[in-house]
């Protein structure tokens, strides 16, 4: 996909995606004029395959597929570098979001499936417990991430310091949480939300 | 260009209000290659689209005007740097005090045509007279001009009875 | 040592600060206690939704911020935070919902009810430096922190974007080293104080954080910097737990402990060392502590 | 009662093709108030005109209307015409039922009954036309040139050689602008100093120019051809009539270690000083805040060594007043500075190199001072930290400018070009150097200006990288460089000695404030506003006002130059006539129904409304009502449309010649 042809036409171009981005970041696409300040000073940009720049370039074609396509923005540490140097004021780390939840809710055809899972376990996490809960979300991870010895040695030395608990008790506030899950659901159903 | 020119059953009067410098021009362009376009409009020359008072628009629609065109140079390309602008900003205030009074909007319209636009002001122009065409006469001011010419004549019994009154 | 009109905070830990960030946690009360400011915790807050949230659903993240800042109502004070995740999280909530008609709507949709965000959200750098004051800090020193030399690292988020957490200059702050002057330590200068350490990455990439965690402690080292302090138990987490392996992989030896500020400020304020968790933290800084005869 | 003729014209075939002419001269008959209609077949022709002449002398005619062409046309033979019969030129005007009629329809009936209808819109507005006047004003032949740098420099000695006298105004001690403080310049790379200071002598010696060095704009009063000019001369403290400019007094003063602007602060002065050996005039300034003697009281020593007894510490600004017929504004730019910016200001500095906090990181003017032979290091490149020869140096292009972020969205224009020049300097001088720039884009259209770059790029060895800086900091005695190179799509990380970043161009320090002095309109960014992106860029909207170089937007010093001398040409141009005629097409209140809202003096595009007071006969003010100043009103009546109490009426429209024309319809 990467260095395949672009053939740019009204068809190959999806505007309607851009357009989704753009609503659900808040921040223009088109405004970019690529100067790369952003790519320059990601921290992570040394580990996507697209930069941070190549992504709004490859938004400004509409090129949705190569965009989602690689695990670069499953990449992004969220850390807003970007967005405050950025000359043109393009909210990049909020169009990284973006991307993020509309590959998400596509099941994402990006490769990066470690971010996913981590994020996927983190927000079940809230779900059931209302809080976070390390040690089970560690010991999830690595169980589904087939990474069985990932950390081994950090565990029980972060235990032994009172740093990850054994037991986790239930939020009381557990089902106002799993009616904020619900009602966005619903929302997002009825079409009134992204 | 657009072949023309039966009379129709209704012919509008077409009202243009338009500045000297880009509009006007624009018209005279037209002219000169012998463009066509519907002849119902009258044309009235201004210095700038800042000079348009918009009781004169009021005043075109009470004198029979079935559509009124304000018309001058593109934001940015004034004669007189920002009078345009400025007739911009007190159109947008009249547009909403003409609805109010009940004018369909369709019969006002403003656009931006310039000294080399000659196509544009055939577009324009036809454009407005075609739709005019179609709405039918504007009546609403007409008739409010019917009644004030009646409240002004002295001849009703009601007045003269009132004035006698007074003296 | 008590102000004039005793200051009320309310207090959002998070969850960080209830597991592995706990010495944070512990300091901090400590810290407000000597100082004597009230802390109450806010009853029942659940999480932020931190970064995986707004990673790939923004409208929860608000929502779990949105409704958390209402619970923060029922108590009394400013809402103070520590951890600068938290703290980012619960601003950006803040600066969208109210400037952004569209996403405060769905948002009072989700929490049924209305996004009354408006208390102030604090972070706790900024009511010692603001609110308590330097000029105060100062007098109430009771160790100074002579000789530390010390890496404010201030990460990516307590600063950033520049119109959300409104805290400190976004490219150039200097509100730890004030704070840090104030108790009489060294604050070096540095190139990697902004620089972000990978954080959340610490559970799915470990080798991205070892990375960029790294380049932070050899700027560290580089200043000669004896430690660093931080103010996230994030950062905290991938400089302090994960030192080891990066000191391993990049053969490097650095050995720099990681100090959350407010166990610095609380042990210059004469809170006994016993009582700011320093046991629970990886590269025991109580060695370097006792090299410069603060405990 | 009006007596109008009507003269309705075939133009050959043109008109009367489509248009019945002798049934709208015979409908133009029974419009009330016409005297006199007929048709001709040419009225533009001597016959023609001599038939409009010979129907007024004979019809004894009131007003004039020629259905004919566009007024664009023929406007003017006619309105000649009608004058040279006795007939105010003001009340002839045309009907064109031309381009606006005949060419432009088909349809006989309909477009017979249309010109009818223009030449009756036209015959109410003559009826109710009044007879004008054209304004004259009388003209001073003398000019004002506020701005010593090359383009203030470059018009004065134009107009100074068309025979008229000039005034310059230069606020610094010396005149010379930037151009002064360059090395050498793109394109062509020839000596900045070689080239500008024969043009500074010049002005010093011209017979027809006075120059008020160390002085500023005090107060500007009246309108084209008529200004009154306040000046206020600084207090040098040196006598400019006494001093040889021996400089003694330079030599001696102790006071030495202070920063030179003139070299960035890079090189040193005195407290008594010229900016430059080259300065005009070569007079010395005390710079009362680093002078020993105004601060303490004590030392004295210039004024001891003294031969004439120049030196004056009690001399105290003067103000002298002008009459001045022309302006030329040329106060020229200023570089933008990456330090943290004041609270409440809407442009921002630049954290993410380090708020100007890293010495070897320096601006254009910099570099250039320090390439330059007569600058501080003689000409060598060393960095400020160390003094030490940078063998790796970065340059940074778009700092500050296209950066909305910033606060500035445009292009600074010379940027590119500059650069590109400097890495050549840099080349010349570092031989086994290396340079980096960091561009987005290489703007060099101009004649020889990307041949100019591609050399930088093919034969000096410029390493050109598209891409921008995201963050600097220093490093031991490195500068780390954090870039991206977007083309290949990687991050890029240099280790530079030293870094030299192309800074926006921004209007000078109190532009504003000079511009409401002036009364001109001037952008967001404060650089003054041209009366027309294309075809006024060198007038004002102010009548009389002209503007040259860099103060109306970021320019080079051809573009500089063309400016001046063809601002000088506008002034020439006014300046050929004694008298100056315009077209009464003016705006007049009536001073009776004024009530002083002033809502017309704040829509004027030209600044033409003034606030008088009205005064009985004891002197009390008891009104203040508005009044157009003629000589500066531009005639789009704007402030007719917008007066609430209809008080302020444009000559030649109106609103009774208006309404009685709407009335026709
Ligand atoms: C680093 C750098 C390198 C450059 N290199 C080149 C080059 O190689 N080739 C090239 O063509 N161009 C070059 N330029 C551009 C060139 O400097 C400008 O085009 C030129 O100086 C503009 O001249 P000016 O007279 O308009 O403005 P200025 O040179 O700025 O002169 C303005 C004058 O007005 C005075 N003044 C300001 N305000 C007032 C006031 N209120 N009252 C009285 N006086 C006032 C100032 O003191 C100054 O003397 C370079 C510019 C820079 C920054
Ligand atoms: C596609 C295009 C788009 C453009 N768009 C813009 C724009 O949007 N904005 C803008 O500012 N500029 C624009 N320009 C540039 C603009 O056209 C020029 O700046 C401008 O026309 C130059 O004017 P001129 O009088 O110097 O030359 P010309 O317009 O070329 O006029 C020269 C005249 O001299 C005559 N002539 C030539 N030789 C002789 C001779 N030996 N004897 C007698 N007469 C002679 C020619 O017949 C011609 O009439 C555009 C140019 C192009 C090509
Ligand atoms: S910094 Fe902004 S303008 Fe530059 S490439 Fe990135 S998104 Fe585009
Ligand atoms: S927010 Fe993401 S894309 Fe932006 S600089 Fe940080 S890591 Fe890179
Ligand atoms: S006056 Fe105009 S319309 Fe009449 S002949 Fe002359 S050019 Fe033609
Ligand atoms: S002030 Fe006196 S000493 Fe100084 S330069 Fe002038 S004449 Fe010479
Ligand atoms: S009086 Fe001032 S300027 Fe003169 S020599 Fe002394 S310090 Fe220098
Ligand atoms: S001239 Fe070149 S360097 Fe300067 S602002 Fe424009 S593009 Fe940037
Ligand atoms: S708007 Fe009319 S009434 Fe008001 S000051 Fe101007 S002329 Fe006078
Ligand atoms: S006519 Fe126009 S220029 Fe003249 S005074 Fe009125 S607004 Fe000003």
């Amino acid at each position: 996909m990467k260095n395949k042809m672009m053939r740019l036409s009204n068809e190959t171009m999806n505007i309607g995606f851009v357009k989704k981005v753009e609503s659900l970041s808040g921040s223009s696409v088109r405004r970019c004029f690529q100067c790369g300040k952003c790519s320059a000073g990601c921290p992570m940009s040394a580990f996507m395959e697209h930069p941070p720049n190549r992504i709004v370039r490859l938004l400004q074609l509409g090129q949705w597929e190569r965009v989602l396509a690689g695990r670069s923005i499953w990449y992004c540490a969220s850390c807003e570098t970007c967005t405050t140097r950025c000359p043109n004021k393009v909210d990049l780390a909020s169009i990284m979001d973006a991307l993020r939840k509309l590959s998400w809710d596509a099941d994402g055809p990006s490769k990066e499936s470690y971010v996913q899972l981590a994020n996927r376990l983190f927000i079940e996490n809230i779900r059931t417990y209302g809080r976070q809960y390390e040690l089970r979300l560690g010991a999830a991870f690595n169980m589904k991430s087939g990474q069985f010895l990932k950390d081994l040695m950090l565990g029980p030395k972060l235990l032994s310091k009172g740093k990850l608990k054994m037991f986790h008790s239930k939020n009381r506030n557990i089902a106002q949480i799993e009616g904020i899950f619900k009602r966005i659901e619903e929302m997002r159903k009825k079409g009134e939300a992204l | 260009m657009h072949a023309e020119q039966v009379k129709h059953d209704f012919e509008p009067k077409v009202v243009a209000f338009v500045c000297t410098w880009c509009t006007y021009a624009g018209a005279d362009l037209a002219g000169t290659s012998r463009m066509q376009y519907p002849p119902n409009v009258r044309v009235l020359k201004f210095p700038c689209t800042g000079r348009i008072d918009p009781v004169f628009i009021l005043r075109a629609f009470q004198k029979g005007a079935d559509g009124v065109l304000v018309s001058g140079c593109h934001p940015g390309d004034c004669h007189y740097m920002a009078g345009n602008f400025h007739a911009r900003r007190r159109f947008a205030a009249f547009r909403a005090l003409l609805d109010f009074v009940g004018v369909d909007l369709n019969r006002l319209q403003f656009s931006w045509v310039s000294a080399a636009e000659g196509g544009k002001w055939v577009e324009v122009v036809t454009e407005l007279t075609e739709r005019v065409r179609g709405m039918g006469p504007m009546k609403e001011f007409k008739e409010l001009e019917l009644e004030e010419q009646w409240s002004a004549s002295l001849s009703t019994p009601e007045l003269k009875a009132a004035y006698d009154s007074i003296t | 040592m008590t102000p004039k009109k005793r200051l009320n905070y309310s207090y959002y830990p998070g969850c960080s600060l209830h597991a592995s960030g706990r010495e944070y946690d512990i300091s901090t009360r400590a810290l407000f206690k000597a100082l004597g400011l009230g802390l109450k915790e806010v009853p029942d807050w659940f999480c932020c939704g931190a970064t995986p949230a707004h990673n790939v659903d923004e409208l929860l993240s608000l929502s779990l911020c949105a409704k958390n800042l209402k619970m923060a109502e029922e108590v009394e004070g400013d809402l103070a935070v520590a951890c600068a995740a938290c703290f980012s999280r619960l601003k950006h909530a803040q600066h969208k919902i109210t400037h952004d008609e569209t996403r405060r709507r769905q948002v009072e949709t989700a929490i049924d009810g209305p996004a009354d965000v408006k208390k102030p959200v604090k972070h706790i750098l900024e009511i010692l430096a603001r609110e308590v004051g330097l000029a105060k800090l100062e007098e109430n020193v009771k160790k100074p922190l002579l000789g530390l030399k010390v890496a404010c690292y201030y990460g990516c988020l307590l600063t950033r974007p520049p119109e959300v957490p409104e805290l400190d200059d976004c490219e150039d702050p200097s509100i730890m080293e004030d704070i840090l002057r104030a108790l009489g330590a060294e604050p070096v200068q540095w190139s990697h104080r902004m620089e972000c350490c990978g954080a959340n990455f610490t559970l799915s990439r470990p080798g991205v954080v070892m990375k960029l965690s790294n380049a932070i402690l050899d700027s560290a080292q580089f200043a000669k910097a004896d430690c660093i302090m931080v103010a996230c138990p994030l950062c905290h987490g991938n400089l302090d737990i994960r030192q080891e392996s990066i000191e391993n992989k990049n053969q490097a030896s650095y050995e720099l402990p990681i100090f959350y500020f407010t166990q610095l400020v609380a042990l210059a304020l004469g809170v006994p060392s016993t009582d700011l968790g320093f046991d629970s933290v990886i590269i025991d800084p109580r060695p370097l502590l006792r090299e410069k005869q603060l405990i | 009662m009006s007596r109008i003729g009507v003269f309705v014209c075939h133009c050959g075939e043109n008109i009367s093709r489509t248009v019945d002419v002798e049934q709208v001269a015979a409908a133009a008959g029974n419009i009330p108030g016409v005297a006199f209609s007929c048709d001709y077949k040419y009225m533009c022709s001597d016959p023609g005109q001599n038939l409009l002449k010979k129907a007024i002398a004979e019809h004894n005619l009131t007003g004039v209307v020629v259905a004919a062409c566009s007024p664009r046309m023929h406007e003017k033979t006619f309105r000649k015409a009608a004058g040279a019969a006795g007939l105010n030129p003001y009340v002839c005007e045309m009907a064109n039922i031309r381009e606006h009629c005949s060419w432009v329809h088909e349809n006989r009936e309909m477009a017979t009954a249309k010109a009818s209808d223009i030449v009756h819109l036209m015959v109410e507005r003559v009826k109710k036309g009044k007879s004008l006047a054209p304004i004259t004003v009388p003209v001073t032949k003398k000019a004002l040139v506020i701005g010593g740098g090359i383009a203030g420099i470059q018009a004065a000695l134009d107009i100074a050689d068309a025979g008229h006298q000039v005034l310059v105004v230069e606020r610094e001690p010396s005149i010379g602008g930037h151009m002064a403080q360059l090395s050498e310049t793109f394109p062509t790379l020839d000596c900045s100093q070689c080239i500008m200071t024969p043009k500074m002598v010049d002005v010093a010696n011209h017979p027809n120019i006075t120059l008020y060095s160390y002085s500023e704009i005090e107060k500007v009063e009246g309108y084209i051809g008529n200004f009154q000019v306040t000046v206020r001369k600084k207090a040098r403290s040196v006598d400019e009539s006494k001093c040889t400019g021996c400089g003694v007094c330079i030599a001696k003063c102790p006071k030495k270690k202070i920063p030179n602007e003139f070299d960035q602060g890079h090189g040193m002065r005195s407290a008594i000083y010229v900016p430059f050996p080259q300065a005009v005039p070569n007079t010395p300034v005390i710079d009362r805040e680093n002078c020993t003697m105004f601060q303490s009281g004590k030392c004295g020593v210039c004024a001891k060594v003294c031969g004439p007894g120049a030196v004056d510490y009690q001399q105290e600004d003067t103000l002298t007043v002008e009459s001045i017929g022309a302006i030329v504004v040329a106060t020229g730019f200023k570089l933008y500075s990456i330090d943290r910016k004041p609270e409440g200001s809407m442009i921002q500095g630049y954290g993410e190199f380090g708020y100007g906090t890293i010495p070897d990181i320096v601006d254009g003017m910099t570099f250039e001072r320090l390439a330059s032979a007569s600058g501080p290091t003689g000409g060598k490149i060393l960095r400020p930290s160390d003094g030490k020869e940078p063998k790796q140096i970065v340059f940074i292009q778009c700092v500050g400018s296209r950066a909305r972020e910033k606060g500035i969205s445009y292009c600074s224009k010379i940027c590119c070009m500059y650069t590109a020049k400097h890495t050549m300097l840099y080349h010349h001088k570092v031989h086994d150097g290396q340079a980096y720039v960091f561009f987005m884009d290489a703007r060099t259209p101009g004649k020889g200006y990307d041949e100019f770059w591609r050399r930088a790029v093919e034969e000096e060895e410029a390493v050109y990288i598209r891409g921008m800086v995201s963050r600097m900091y220093q490093k031991g005695d490195k500068i780390i460089v954090m870039g991206s190179d977007t083309l290949v799509g990687v991050q890029v990380e240099i280790e530079a000695d030293m870094v030299v970043l192309a800074t926006a161009v921004q209007p000078q320090e109190g532009a504003d404030l000079l511009a409401q002095k002036l009364g001109i309109s001037y952008d967001k960014y404060n650089f003054y506003s041209e009366a027309h992106a294309k075809l006024k860029p060198v007038e004002c909207a102010t009548a009389g006002i002209y503007l040259a170089g860099a103060c109306q937007g970021p320019k080079d010093i051809p573009d500089t130059v063309s400016q001046a001398s063809a601002a000088a040409a506008k002034v020439m141009t006014l300046f050929a006539k004694d008298q100056l005629e315009r077209d009464p097409v003016v705006a007049k209140v009536n001073e009776k129904y004024c009530v002083g809202c002033f809502a017309c003096k704040k829509v004027c595009p030209y600044g033409a409304i003034e606030e008088k007071e009205i005064k009985d006969r004891q002197g009390n003010v008891v009104k203040v009502i508005a009044y157009v100043n003629p000589g500066v009103c531009g005639g789009c009546g704007t402030c007719q449309a917008t007066c609430p109490s209809k008080t302020v009426e444009l000559d030649g429209y109106t609103d009774e010649q208006i309404m009685a024309m709407i009335e026709t319809l």
